[in-house]
């Protein structure tokens, strides 16, 4: 089946179902039809086709405003994790349920010490008989109010450089020593959560990688969460935004040259980056894996996003902050700019990988993590 | 012309500067703008009372201090970086206008502090409008004032919970002035008053990035020691520079020089209020994570930032306004 | 929509490239900027003759290789990479002309080498005029073909010494086409073969500058260890990634789908174009002083990206045009 | 005299006599008249006042071509130097002649090598009995041509750290080793020159400062020269400017909204920094030495120069590459970017010390000279 019939079925299956509105259900009918885990081996209940297929799959779904939020976490970044990192035992034991809906994860690596650096992190795990026990604090962990699992990144080892003494594990979140506190942002919502872990018990079977390779886990799950953000691989909906080229058409004066050039400038920026994503998208599925430039998207996606809430609001004038869509957009506007590695992150991750110059000189790699300057110090 | 502050000024600045410092900490902005009044009554009544600020630039002769726009725009950059929740911005555009309009009447109220004032230039957005004891409808060919209690009011949900806004429907109300000229001046006299309150913003908002750069540390470094933050720092630096200047310059004109007033409001808006959002936004992104939490105190400047940029109506009017008064 | 290159279309890459660099590196396209020609006819020659590059569209039947746009477009980003000298582009604008107007006539001229033309579409401007042995005349209206002897030229004096221009006054010559859509079609063609040398221009521009980072050292470091460095290369790397998705889907459009190609045409000019000049102008300046000198190639690239920003029009002609494909 | 005064006492003078055209004639005429050294001390020629009055003079001058550009380094750089850290004996020598237009002056601190790092230069003047011998090559030296003096800066040591074996001096440019070759620059001219040095002598007693603390004397060269160049104290005209916003506004179609509007963000632009450095002059005048802030005001200048040629010639269309004025206005406008300092020094230079911003981390403090690496190395 070439590209574009595959995305004719997605198309006419997604018109006939995507009105099921409990994202539990939903999710079973997704994996029932063949269209959830469609990168993932079929040995682990995925579908075994590439990105190609799931981009073509999310770019029909971005018609829809389909109920899968609460596992975009799983999917984009812990399930793939666990595809690349975990035993046999825990792909058996975690991605069919992952994919079929049965499990809601969430990723536990930031903390509020520890942001773009995510290596100095302090939440520690600590040797507990068979187990261990875990204690501290994360932060920016999305969906954890409905999560039954988490993916966990801690400190194991303190005496060795930040980077050599992390593990990753699979935390339980139903344990009674994870306490799930929303986190209020700046839109007044509570999209984020901040978790505290106090002697919490786990299995050293629910570890995920080795001892101490923790932060080699971790580079996996990182690069698998910008590119699922570049990519637009997350489902949600598109439909309704108030910020659209099209609903700002709608909504200004385009007799106005000034509002006419400006909704230029928003269409070309647009235009360039969706170019630029399904470029990426085609060269994927001719075997050539983006790797870091997927950065170079995910950075192009936040300035752009930032760009068009900024230009909607200043067109629109004082409705702009008092009409709850163009308020909400604009409030929210810097999240892509701060989650998933801030722009400057993206610019030395392009700069470093994608262009091959030579690295910031680094204090922090040598440094034993106990005698580290982190976080905030006067 | 006049750019630098005189001996006098800066002690106007520190002395108010002072008063907020104590009066009007961020811990008790964040009490204030989610209290139902939306500000502190207290706050608001010794600004007026024992600092004088109200009747800053009224006339002696109904009980202000006579200042000039210079002096208004030294307070005004210390609300606008306190960010000093409530009607003082919108009250000070009404004493504005009823300064200029040799309105006697209503004059002594806003000195004194007992009559919260403001301004509609759009009735669909007028600044502290529920708070407001008497609202001046700007229609464009004149100027009326109307009894807050005649007019119909409703709170809108603002972006800025600092100033909140309302919706008024009102009733003629009594002319205040019809004369072109004078309506001319009270608007760019506001927006200059306006540019002074987002320097303000622009000079917090940099020292708050400035000294969070300095403590906060990332891979083994102070944040600040990067270029990625450093440069970016110091393109901030220089647009602070640029908006004082122009500021300044404009509340000279209005002071001293009615012939550049005009195209001096509308510089200090179509140049102030784009830094002030792009200060604002680009130090809550150097904040990282933290600053897109709702207990930082970033998003306030942003916000502020944002909704003063709309305040006068879409950007694009303080440009076209050059444009004419350039005689493109 | 077809946005990576086939094996086919690498392939063609690296023979030009390959030629290229053999046949005009760049001390050999100082020596052909400077020459009484301004470029190498034997270079010219060659590009026609073994490679067959003057006659890639040009259909079969007229001598031509009969290729679509997609595979022009490779051909031009390596020409435009390579800042050759000479009438390549402005021969290939009138192949364009020609065959989209199918005039058989002169194609085989063109597609052999042994006819050199140009395209007037301001004969105030007319790239290679000089040199070209064919002008066609653009109008507005109609394309007529005038014989470059009949014309009087005059050389003008441009600031990108690797593509110079005539000013030309011509007798009305003969018709090629008033069909309006052809006319429309051949500009958009037009403007997406200019987009895709202005890619290559990037591309080499970033290369270079992006070469010379890992080499210089300033204060004991390498300068693209330097954020400042670093972020800017990164956000020029994001252009180059962005226009080579718009010259792929363009060309595509341009040989597949007539109805996306005013649109794609337009974004390109609108987009390329200006991100062209942006990343030349910033691999001149992160070259520090040296980017300043006569000797060093920086500004070669830089002065090609301007004179290309404009060569079809102020650039704010194609941002109207967009304005109206898209209904605003 | 206030300052309305003097300026237009100023205005009046240059109204009679800027039609001078031989630099050196007129150079006397500016000293008889006062307006030569306008800050300087009157001990050693100067006129004894503040930077207002120079800054009121030079924006009358302005308003001339006058015939000042050879003198300009001298004034500008130089003759400041030796005023801060000469002798009492050298500047007797050196600064009346100077002001008076009897020697041209130029400063000799770059290298092909050091560019932006100027400390890490390699010219070397050795021990010769009672004096010194140079060898070495400098570049981007404008009016070396002409120059009777150089402000050299040379490497007298190369066993400490780069910063501390640095010497300055004064050198004949007449001695038979040194060979000034003019330097081509982008815009096709020879503004620049390169300048070796093959066996040079130089007496003692024309060494600026003590030996080793040529840096600290370069430092307060560099100073004034940001300050020179941001306040526009060189005074040559701005006369026929192609690219000024008077210019562009016959020039284009401003029935055209986007054209207008363009204008008008070249004008707040140009507004914006003018009015800036009118205020750095005011607070000069009420004792606020402007410092590190006069970087900030060059670091503006070099963005608006490039964004007003860019933008001329972006709106003037095909014209813009063919007419003399906008090509050498395109051409030359990245110079106030590069020279002087680049962006990146002034943004460096800004951040540490008028913000305070903690330090880049360096290695090049510390290496002595021989063991660092410098200039272009694969």
């Amino acid at each position: 089946m070439n590209l574009d019939e595959y995305r004719r079925e997605a198309r006419a299956w997604l018109a006939e179902n995507a009105r099921e509105d409990d994202p539990k259900a939903f999710m079973a009918r997704l994996h029932d039809a063949g269209y959830s885990g469609i990168t993932w081996p079929e040995q682990w209940g995925g579908q075994g086709l590439t990105q190609a297929e799931e981009r073509a799959f999310a770019a029909e779904a971005r018609h829809h405003n389909l109920p899968t939020y609460v596992f975009s976490i799983g999917l984009g970044m812990c399930g793939p994790t666990i595809l690349d990192r975990g035993s046999d035992e825990q792909r058996a034991r975690f991605l069919r349920p992952l994919l079929r809906g049965e499990h809601v994860w969430c990723q536990l690596f930031s903390e509020p010490g520890a942001g773009s650096d995510v290596a100095s992190l302090q939440t520690k795990a600590e040797r507990d008989g068979d187990g261990w026990v875990v204690n501290g604090q994360k932060v920016w962990t999305s969906v954890a109010q409905h999560a039954d699992w988490g993916l966990l990144l801690a400190r194991t080892d303190v005496d060795v450089p930040k980077h050599k003494g992390l593990t990753m594990f699979a935390v339980d979140m139903h344990h009674p020593g994870v306490t799930v506190k929303p986190l209020k942002d700046m839109t007044g919502h509570a999209r984020f959560n901040e978790i505290f872990f106090d002697d919490v018990n786990i299995p050293d079977a629910d570890r995920i990688g080795e001892v101490n390779d923790g932060w080699g886990v971790a580079v996996t799950t990182l690069l698998h969460e910008r590119l699922s953000i570049s990519a637009g691989v997350g489902m949600s909906g598109q439909r309704d935004n108030p910020v659209s080229f099209e609903a700002l058409r709608d909504r200004l004066d385009t007799a106005d040259p000034y509002v006419r050039d400006q909704l230029v400038e928003l269409h070309i920026r647009s235009r360039a980056l969706s170019l630029f994503n399904q470029r990426l998208s085609q060269e994927t599925r001719a075997g050539v894996f983006p790797g870091a430039r997927g950065s170079a998207a995910k950075l192009l996606l936040a300035e752009l996003t930032m760009f068009q809430a900024d230009l909607a609001t200043s067109l629109a004038g004082p409705d702009a902050v008092t009409d709850d869509g163009l308020s909400q957009a604009i409030a929210l506007a810097p999240a892509l700019a701060l989650g998933g590695g801030t722009n400057e992150i993206m610019r030395n991750i392009v700069g470093d990988r994608v262009l091959g110059l030579p690295p910031e000189p680094r204090v922090d790699k040598t440094v034993p993590f106990k005698d580290l300057k982190v976080g905030t110090q006067s | 012309m006049k750019l630098v502050l005189s001996q006098e000024q800066q002690d106007l600045r520190a002395a108010v500067r002072s008063f907020l410092a104590a009066a009007s900490p961020l811990a008790q902005v964040r009490r204030d703008m989610e209290s139902p009044d939306g500000y502190s009554r207290e706050v608001y009544a010794r600004l007026s009372g024992e600092l004088g600020l109200t009747g800053l630039i009224v006339p002696e002769e109904y009980g202000g201090a006579g200042a000039g726009h210079a002096e208004l725009a030294v307070v005004l950059e210390e609300t606008g970086a306190a960010l000093l929740p409530g009607p003082f911005l919108a009250t000070t555009f009404a004493a504005i206008a009823l300064s200029r309009a040799g309105e006697k009447e209503l004059l002594p109220g806003i000195a004194d502090g007992s009559l919260v004032a403001t301004y509609a230039a759009d009735p669909g957005h007028v600044p502290n409008g529920m708070e407001a004891g008497l609202i001046l409808l700007d229609s464009g060919d004149e100027l009326r004032a109307v009894p807050a209690e005649e007019a119909a009011r409703e709170p809108l949900e603002p972006l800025d919970l600092t100033r909140r806004q309302a919706r008024v429907t009102a009733p003629p109300g009594r002319l205040v002035t019809d004369d072109p000229a004078t309506l001319a001046a009270i608007r760019d006299l506001q927006a200059v008053a306006l540019a002074a309150e987002q320097l303000g913003v622009i000079r917090a908002a940099l020292e708050a990035i400035v000294a969070y750069a300095k403590v906060r540390v990332a891979f083994g470094r102070y944040i600040g020691s990067y270029q990625g933050v450093k440069h970016k720092l110091a393109d901030m630096h220089g647009k602070l520079e640029q908006a004082e200047s122009i500021v300044r310059y404009a509340a000279w004109a209005g002071d001293e020089s009615p012939a550049d007033l005009p195209e001096a409001a509308a510089l200090a808006q179509a140049y102030v209020g784009r830094a002030c959002f792009e200060v604002a936004r680009d130090h809550l992104l150097l904040h990282g994570g933290i600053g897109f939490t709702w207990e930082h105190d970033a998003h306030l400047y942003y916000k502020r930032a944002k909704a003063d940029e709309v305040l006068l109506g879409p950007p694009r009017r303080h440009r076209t306004r050059l444009a004419e008064l350039l005689e493109l």
